[in-house]
């Protein structure tokens, strides 16, 4: 025998997740798509300042450089050979991340998953920022606000297979179809995670399509790549722009108006609550109906067969309260 | 050709030195010792091999300091493994592709990878195909979208970096709308992930570490085959022949078009096998899955250059590559457990570079030192 | 007279190359076309920023055109545009630095990080794409490590200047395609007219009997890879230009391939020791027409890397018809 | 033979130079004077290259000086032995395929106005030196990728004249050159020398050595065994202080087995190169195409071989019409062929002899349907060098690493795997040194005995005459002549040399591409 066998490392794990209670150490691991977007290094912050707070939680964070669901495997991986207590995981495609949260749990680490969904995985529990719902009609209400209540616009989106995304735009598409009939989508098209990429379509789109008189930046990098492309072509306050951007790469859009407004939740708050549900988890607590979890992250709903927690509706960034967040 | 081009066999880099298959080096007279240190210091295959066993045992010793946040012991070493398979395959994919000469390389095995990827999903997915039946289906349709680069490189004439950049793009567009960018994750599929899951080897089982499956259905059978292609088979040497002196290999009657435009068919064959890897190890037919990130080609390109394939042509070894990416992939995992936090994945990226320079430089400084360049 | 000129003219090496030929005719096709299919295409709104994107990858070309004749390549260029940006992105936030110095600082380092690829290739001896491998991912370990985990955010206008912006443009023209226009024009000369710039084409030819010439080929294939570090230095402020008041990671991504493609199908040969400058800004200026034209067309975007491959294969094979023909 | 001055202008003493563990050159002396054409001769393998590469600065010595003017120096890289005035035409052409002759000529040192090269000026000089060698003022602007192998030689030739240098170095400048070409080089040879140039000449043409040399110095194993005037030697006295012992001489006697031609070629045609060809090979015979290059016998090789396309007339083999499409096709049929420009055409350069000699013939070693039998390999590669004698440790070693004589016998053997039933052998000796080709020669005639019909194409007429059955001498793609064996070389002479206007004609061909 020239290996002690740990079962990838299950023996260990299985000890602490099963004998818990009190306030004993507890290891909650967050893997976002993909490391240094602002996005999730303020997930991280958030998760921090939980640390901070309930004691016995050590906070690991440790993400991919691409947002490559492979890169990302190997890490869940490489946290099942640490034996953590609990891995949450932000997936770059669900049905990937599956068969390794199959594993986790067989390792006996408690999984979850957070502002993106694994469905078909055997997550305990999904952390959601808002429902697709909301924040698809958020994105739609505020542009047609903009754009005068009709026009047509196109949205700029970025990976072809980001599964929220998608499923974004699906709402859009919906909700304008049958809130607003005389507005039209006129084409989705993909950027890629890149900026530059986002103001060329941006800027395309715009000279094909004189009548187009709206955008949408479906992710947090194409939400300033439309908004730029509307500053170059010096056409603010003809089109109007909306996106999923984080506070500060949209000041200064938002600030000369090439961006009218960008929806987006406290992301900090999103990684504190997902750390706490991390917690939850290990110590074995159920989650109530209602939560509040810190003094100001209250009132979390908790939906007991899709086992989702909600941070709450999602909020209008604007001039105003954009600079109020240091991400 | 021109007369007197780069091609002439004989240039002054250091890939010429002879390490490749099979000539070893020149008629030099010299003690055991010496002999044994210039292997080291001039063979590639040697140098690999004492790096892996340097980094293994760096693992062990830093373990066993406390210096890792989880044991690294061969459980984990072998259960890495997993990620090793696809590269390491489309690795030994560019091998074949570099040595036939010519400046020979594929940048198309990733979308050849998400292309055919798909189309496992349909088969095997959808059509409730068989698995065999998929499986050897979707190997089939790789060769063919390698086959449109071997027409337009060998019988067309186009150079291969230009013919399989448009390929990369094309199929990387058509591996998109098959399925409207949507992945393909039906039961079937979701089922198949048991081909990556780690196994317990017969007999020899309980004393060594649990190997994932897809190690032995995917990973060793390339393995095999290909050594067996370039060193075994009548095919290897006409490989050989058209990679060092492609006039030569014309005047020797060897049929160079056919020989180079077969090389990029296998490449694509491996490249579709890798897709139905990917496709057990997400559970999912992914549109992007050879595409997403970087892609999958520069890095194959990388572990066989490290690998000691020499992009000019004519030689490469299969032990090579496969000892590059044993490298990589046990370095990569150990450096995970070693630095915590993004700077993990950052790190690896230094080491990578490190190991590529530090060890082309060593190889080509002391072969020069030793002569062997002409 | 007219003899004497064409005597003249058959002394010196030919201006164009057929490849350009071919592509100057391709592109017009592809122009003709989209400005008939999509009017707004002709329009000054739609070229302009057309001409913007491609600079950046223009400069590069040029420069890795060098780098091809002379018989290497670099993979780097990807990763040293990163380094760059960011660097120069953090001094425009933290130092408010004016566009002048903030240009040499970017160019001086991407010059620097050039050298060390110089270095290693011309002394080191050991084939480029090895080193460049290398390289790359050393080159992107430390742009990582600069960006430390977070966006560069509100980056100010200096470089509004190079943008797609009304600042950008005198008399309809952005300064930027003026400016790769300048390079490209300088670059021509110097491997057309200029001693060293033959040498590229020898080195490339065969290294050993231009080192038997005399040759100085070290010195050549380090300032090959210099020039190219500095124009990638020169297309990262360009980006900055193009890019949004946030500077994110995956500034650069892919960009190696756009400019070793750009390259080639410029009919420069990856084999080295033949090759033009003019061919690879054409050959960058195609790729950037078709995917704007797909875009423009209302096409689904997916589809625009299929068009790209197409074109790629018909600019190329086109090429080669003629050339055979003129063989027989 | 004119008189030269006395006071040396060049001084070796005591060189010695080693690669990793070879022994290059164990011990070299030297003397040049000022006027000399100084011959060095050797067998492959000898270290006459690598003495040169130490003057032109190509290599630095390992030991030993080197005097120049009276002075002791040190030759400082190839543009340091350009600065003392040494010019060198290295062994294999070192030109640039994509750059135009009056490019390559300038290249390293162009003439430059203002900061750009001078292309007018330069073109100027260009033709006025090809006037020089009789060569066309067009070649100028040629792309040097499209010259003939010996136009290319020409080239680097005119390369070396036009740096007004002390020293000019030739190895093995005649190797690839026709009659003609030669007596013009040696025109140009013997002007500068008069003009007080000292000129040192490789070559493995023994017999040219006295239309040109004043002295010779013979090297054996990297050492010099001394420096003799050529008025007191004989083709004979050198060899055999090359090879250190006896030698053959004249041709090997045998009865020509006549009878029925095996291959027949009649009206055999490829338009613009050669036509009208007819020609048979018996059995058991050799017959020698001789013709200088561009005369076309080159194309006629590679036509039988299926690589020249035929435009015209028929070609049988036993009888029965053949059409070779391809090499490949042609050994189908048992035709083989021997390439002439062993770098270019022959040598797997970093493979193993092993593998250079089974790659014709890989067929040979099928097993179980796509198997290599390696062990049939080896066997067949050891007994094919013992047969021709093939010096190499072994068969592992790489081919690059090999003299060119031995290269030269390795690719040979390729052609012996299996006895072919016609055995086209293209310039079989070229660069290769008097001992080898004794020995080639020898292998051709056995070959012969046992029955396979080789047909030989050669530039070198004392080959030439050495070991043909007939002689068929070509001229400007026709049959011109024909000769029985032991024709008298001035009779071979007078019908193929004293032409001039073959030199624009179609490339040598040699260089398939
Ligand atoms: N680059 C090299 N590396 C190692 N050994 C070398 C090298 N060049 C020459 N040698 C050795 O030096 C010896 C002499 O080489 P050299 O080229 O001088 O022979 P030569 O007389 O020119 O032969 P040939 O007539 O074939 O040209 C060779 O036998 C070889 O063993
Ligand atoms: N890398 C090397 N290692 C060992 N020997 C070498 C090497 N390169 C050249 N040589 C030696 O140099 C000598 C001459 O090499 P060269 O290439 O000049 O021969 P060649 O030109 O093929 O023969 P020839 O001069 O007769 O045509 C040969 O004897 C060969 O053994
Ligand atoms: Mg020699
Ligand atoms: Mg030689």
């Amino acid at each position: 025998g020239c290996t002690e066998r740990t079962d990838g490392g299950g023996g260990g794990g299985e000890g602490d997740a099963g004998g818990n209670g009190g306030d004993e150490q507890v290891t909650v691991a967050f893997v976002p798509k993909i490391q240094g977007i602002p996005y999730f290094e303020a997930m991280n912050t958030g998760g921090q300042a939980a640390a901070e707070e309930i004691d016995g939680l050590e906070w690991l964070y440790q993400g991919p450089t691409t947002a490559d669901p492979a890169e990302q495997t190997d890490i869940v991986r490489s946290l099942i050979q640490q034996q953590v207590d609990v891995i949450i995981v932000a997936p770059n495609d669900p049905d990937s991340m599956a068969p390794v949260l199959q594993e986790a749990q067989d390792a006996g680490i408690h999984v979850a998953t957070s502002d993106t969904d694994a469905p078909s995985s055997v997550r305990e529990v999904f952390v959601s920022q808002a429902s697709a719902q909301g924040i698809g009609e958020y994105v739609v209400d505020t542009l047609v606000e903009a754009m005068g209540g009709s026009g047509q616009f196109a949205i700029v989106s970025c990976g072809e297979t980001a599964e929220n995304l998608n499923t974004w735009i699906e709402v859009e598409q919906e909700y304008t179809e049958s809130e607003y009939p005389d507005v039209e989508i006129t084409e989705v098209v993909y950027a890629g995670e890149d900026q530059a990429r986002a103001t060329e379509m941006a800027t395309d789109l715009m000279n094909a399509n004189p009548e187009l008189n709206g955008l949408v930046g479906q992710c947090t990098t194409s939400a300033p790549g439309v908004a730029q492309a509307v500053r170059d072509a010096g056409r603010i306050g003809e089109v109007f722009t909306v996106g999923v951007g984080t506070p500060q790469s949209m000041v200064p859009y938002l600030e000369d108006g090439s961006s009218s407004g960008s929806i987006l939740w406290d992301v900090e708050h999103l990684g504190y609550l997902t750390a706490w549900a991390g917690v939850q988890l290990a110590r074995g607590e159920e989650f109530q109906a209602e939560n509040d979890v810190s003094e100001d992250i209250t009132g979390v709903t908790f939906d007991e067969e899709t086992k989702e927690l909600l941070l709450g509706p999602p909020l209008v960034l604007t001039e105003e309260n954009a600079s109020d967040f240091d991400y | 050709m021109s007369p007197t081009g780069n091609e002439r066999p004989g240039q002054a880099t250091s890939d010429r030195t002879p390490t490749g298959e099979p000539a070893s080096a020149g008629p030099h007279a010299e003690g055991v010792g010496g002999r044994v240190l210039r292997a080291l210091l001039t063979q590639r295959l040697v140098l690999l091999a004492v790096l892996v066993v340097l980094v293994v045992v760096v693992m062990f010793a830093l373990d066993a300091a406390g210096r890792l946040s989880a044991s690294y012991n061969f459980d984990y070493m072998s259960a890495v493994l997993i990620n090793a398979v696809p590269l390491t395959m489309l690795a030994l994919a560019e091998l074949v592709v570099i040595v036939s000469g010519r400046g020979g390389i594929d940048l198309s095995v990733g979308s050849i990878v998400s292309l055919a990827g798909m189309f496992f999903g349909f088969a095997y997915g959808l059509w409730g195909w068989s698995l065999p039946l998929a499986l050897a289906a979707t190997v089939v349709v790789g060769g063919l979208l390698g086959a449109v680069n071997g027409v337009l490189v060998a019988y067309l004439g186009f150079p291969p970096l230009i013919a399989t950049l448009a390929t990369y793009y094309a199929y990387w567009s058509l591996a998109l709308v098959v399925n409207a960018q949507r992945p393909i994750n039906s039961p079937p599929i979701q089922g198949l992930y048991d081909l990556s899951r780690t196994v317990e080897l017969p007999l020899i089982g309980p004393y060594v570490p649990l190997v994932p499956f897809g190690v032995f259905l995917f990973l060793l059978p390339t393995v095999v085959v290909v050594w067996i292609l370039v060193s075994r088979l009548l095919y290897g040497r006409s490989l050989y022949a058209i990679g060092t002196n492609d006039v030569a290999a014309m005047w020797a009657g060897l049929d160079v078009r056919r020989t180079r435009a077969w090389a990029f068919v296998v490449s694509g064959a491996i490249s579709g096998l890798v897709a139905v890897v990917t496709v057990s190890q997400f559970a999912s037919a992914r549109p992007d899955a050879g595409t997403a990130g970087n892609g999958m080609a520069l890095p194959a390109i990388t572990i066989a250059v490290l690998g000691g394939v020499a992009i000019t042509g004519g030689i490469g070894r299969v032990a090579g590559v496969v000892l590059a990416a044993l490298l990589v992939v046990w370095l990569d995992a150990g450096i995970l457990l070693l630095v915590a936090g993004n700077i993990a994945s950052q790190v690896q990226l230094l080491a990578l570079g490190v190991i590529l320079v530090g060890a082309a430089l060593l190889n080509g400084v002391t072969s020069r030192r030793y002569g062997l360049s002409t | 007279m007219i003899g004497a000129l064409r005597r003249r003219e058959r002394i010196l090496p030919p201006p164009v190359t057929g490849q350009e030929i071919v592509l100057v005719g391709v592109i017009a096709v592809i122009w003709v076309l989209l400005t008939l299919l999509t009017p707004a295409f002709g329009s000054a709104d739609s070229i302009q920023p057309l001409l913007v994107r491609l600079a950046p990858i223009g400069v590069m070309a040029v420069g890795m055109t060098l780098v091809i004749v002379s018989g290497g390549i670099d993979i780097s260029v990807a990763a040293s545009l990163m380094v760059c940006s960011v660097v120069t992105a953090k001094l425009l936030v933290g130092t408010g630095l004016p566009m002048l110095p903030a240009l040499a600082v970017s160019v001086a380092l991407g010059g620097l990080l050039g050298a060390v690829n110089g270095l290693l290739i011309a002394y080191g001896r050991v084939h480029a794409i090895i080193i460049t491998f290398g390289t790359a991912n050393i080159f992107q370990f430390i742009g990582l490590r600069i960006f430390d985990s977070q966006t560069v955010n509100n980056i100010p206008a200096t470089f509004a200047f190079l943008g797609r912006g009304e600042a950008g443009r005198t008399l309809e023209v952005p300064h930027s395609f003026v400016l790769m226009l300048l390079i490209v024009a300088v670059a021509w000369w110097y491997v057309r007219h200029a001693a060293s710039g033959r040498h590229y084409f020898a080195i490339g030819g065969d290294q050993a009997s231009a080192r038997l010439a005399g040759i100085p080929v070290e010195r050549r294939v380090m300032s090959a890879y210099v020039v190219t570090g500095a124009l990638v230095g020169l297309a990262a402020c360009m980006t900055l230009a193009g890019g949004t008041a946030t500077l994110d990671q995956n500034v650069g991504v892919g960009q190696e391939l756009a400019v070793i493609a750009a390259v080639v199908i410029g009919g420069t040969s990856i084999m080295g020791g033949r090759g033009s400058v003019l061919g690879s800004v054409l050959g960058a200026l195609l790729v950037q027409t078709v995917r704007s034209g797909v875009t423009q067309l209302g096409w689904p975007s997916q589809l625009a890397n299929l068009f790209v491959g197409l074109f790629i294969v018909i600019a190329v094979g086109t090429d080669l018809v003629r050339e055979r023909r003129r063989r027989r | 033979m004119h008189t030269v001055a006395e006071t040396p202008l060049l001084t070796l003493s005591g060189v010695t130079k080693r690669f990793g563990g070879v022994q290059a050159i164990r011990h070299a002396d030297l003397t040049l004077l000022p006027g000399q054409v100084h011959a060095i001769v050797g067998e492959n393998g000898a270290g006459k290259s690598t003495l040169i590469k130490i003057l032109s600065g190509a290599e630095q010595l390992d030991d030993g000086t080197i005097t120049f003017d009276g002075a002791e120096t040190h030759v400082r890289g190839p543009s340091g032995a350009i600065d003392l005035g040494i010019a060198t035409v290295y062994q294999e052409a070192q030109l640039f395929g994509e750059l135009t002759v009056a490019e390559n000529i300038f290249v390293g040192r162009e003439i430059r106005r203002r900061g750009r090269v001078d292309w007018v000026e330069q073109n100027r000089q260009v033709v006025e030196l090809l006037g020089r060698l009789d060569l066309p003022a067009s070649l100028a602007t040629r792309e040097v990728s499209t010259l003939s192998a010996a136009e290319q030689q020409q080239v680097s030739i005119a390369k070396a004249l036009s740096r007004d240098a002390r020293v000019l170095i030739l190895d093995e400048p005649s190797a690839i050159l026709t009659q003609a070409e030669i007596e013009v080089l040696f025109t140009a040879i013997r002007r500068l020398a008069e003009q007080g140039v000292a000129i040192i000449y490789i070559t493995h043409r023994l017999d040219e050595l006295f239309s040109i040399a004043d002295v010779v110095t013979v090297m054996r194993d990297g050492s010099t065994l001394g420096t003799y005037e050529l008025a007191e030697m004989d083709v004979r006295r050198i060899a055999e202080l090359m090879v250190g012992g006896e030698i053959l001489e004249g041709r090997h006697d045998r009865e020509p087995a006549g009878g029925q031609p095996r291959l027949a070629l009649s009206g055999l045609t490829s338009a613009g190169r050669f036509e009208g060809i007819d020609l048979t090979v018996a059995a058991g015979e050799v017959v020698v195409l001789y013709g200088l290059v561009g005369s076309g016998v080159a194309e006629i090789a590679s036509a039988v071989y299926g690589v020249e396309e035929i435009t015209g007339g028929t070609l049988t083999l036993e009888g029965d019409s053949i059409r070779p499409r391809s090499p490949r096709h042609a050994r189908s049929l048992g035709i083989n062929l021997l390439p002439a420009n062993r770098k270019l055409g022959g040598m797997f350069t970093f493979q193993s002899v092993a593998f250079n000699i089974s790659v014709g013939n890989l067929g040979v070693f099928r097993r179980l349907g796509a198997w290599m039998d390696r062990g049939r390999e080896r066997g067949v590669a050891r007994d094919l060098i013992a047969r021709l004698a093939i010096k190499t440790p072994d068969e592992r070693t790489p081919v690059g690493s090999l003299s060119g004589g031995n290269a030269q016998k390795v690719v040979l053997a390729r052609q012996l795997v299996e006895r072919p039933a016609v055995l086209l052998l293209a310039e079989p000796t070229q660069g290769v040194d008097i001992g080898a080709k004794e020995e080639i020669h020898l292998i051709v005639s056995e070959l012969a005995d046992a029955g396979t019909a080789v047909l030989v194409t050669t530039s070198d007429l004392g080959e030439a005459i050495r070991i043909a059955d007939r002689l068929v001498v070509i001229r400007e793609g026709r049959v011109f002549a024909e000769f029985p064996a032991r024709a008298r070389q001035s009779e071979v002479l007078a019908a193929a040399a004293g032409q001039r206007d073959d030199v624009d004609g179609p490339g040598s061909g040699e260089v398939a591409s």
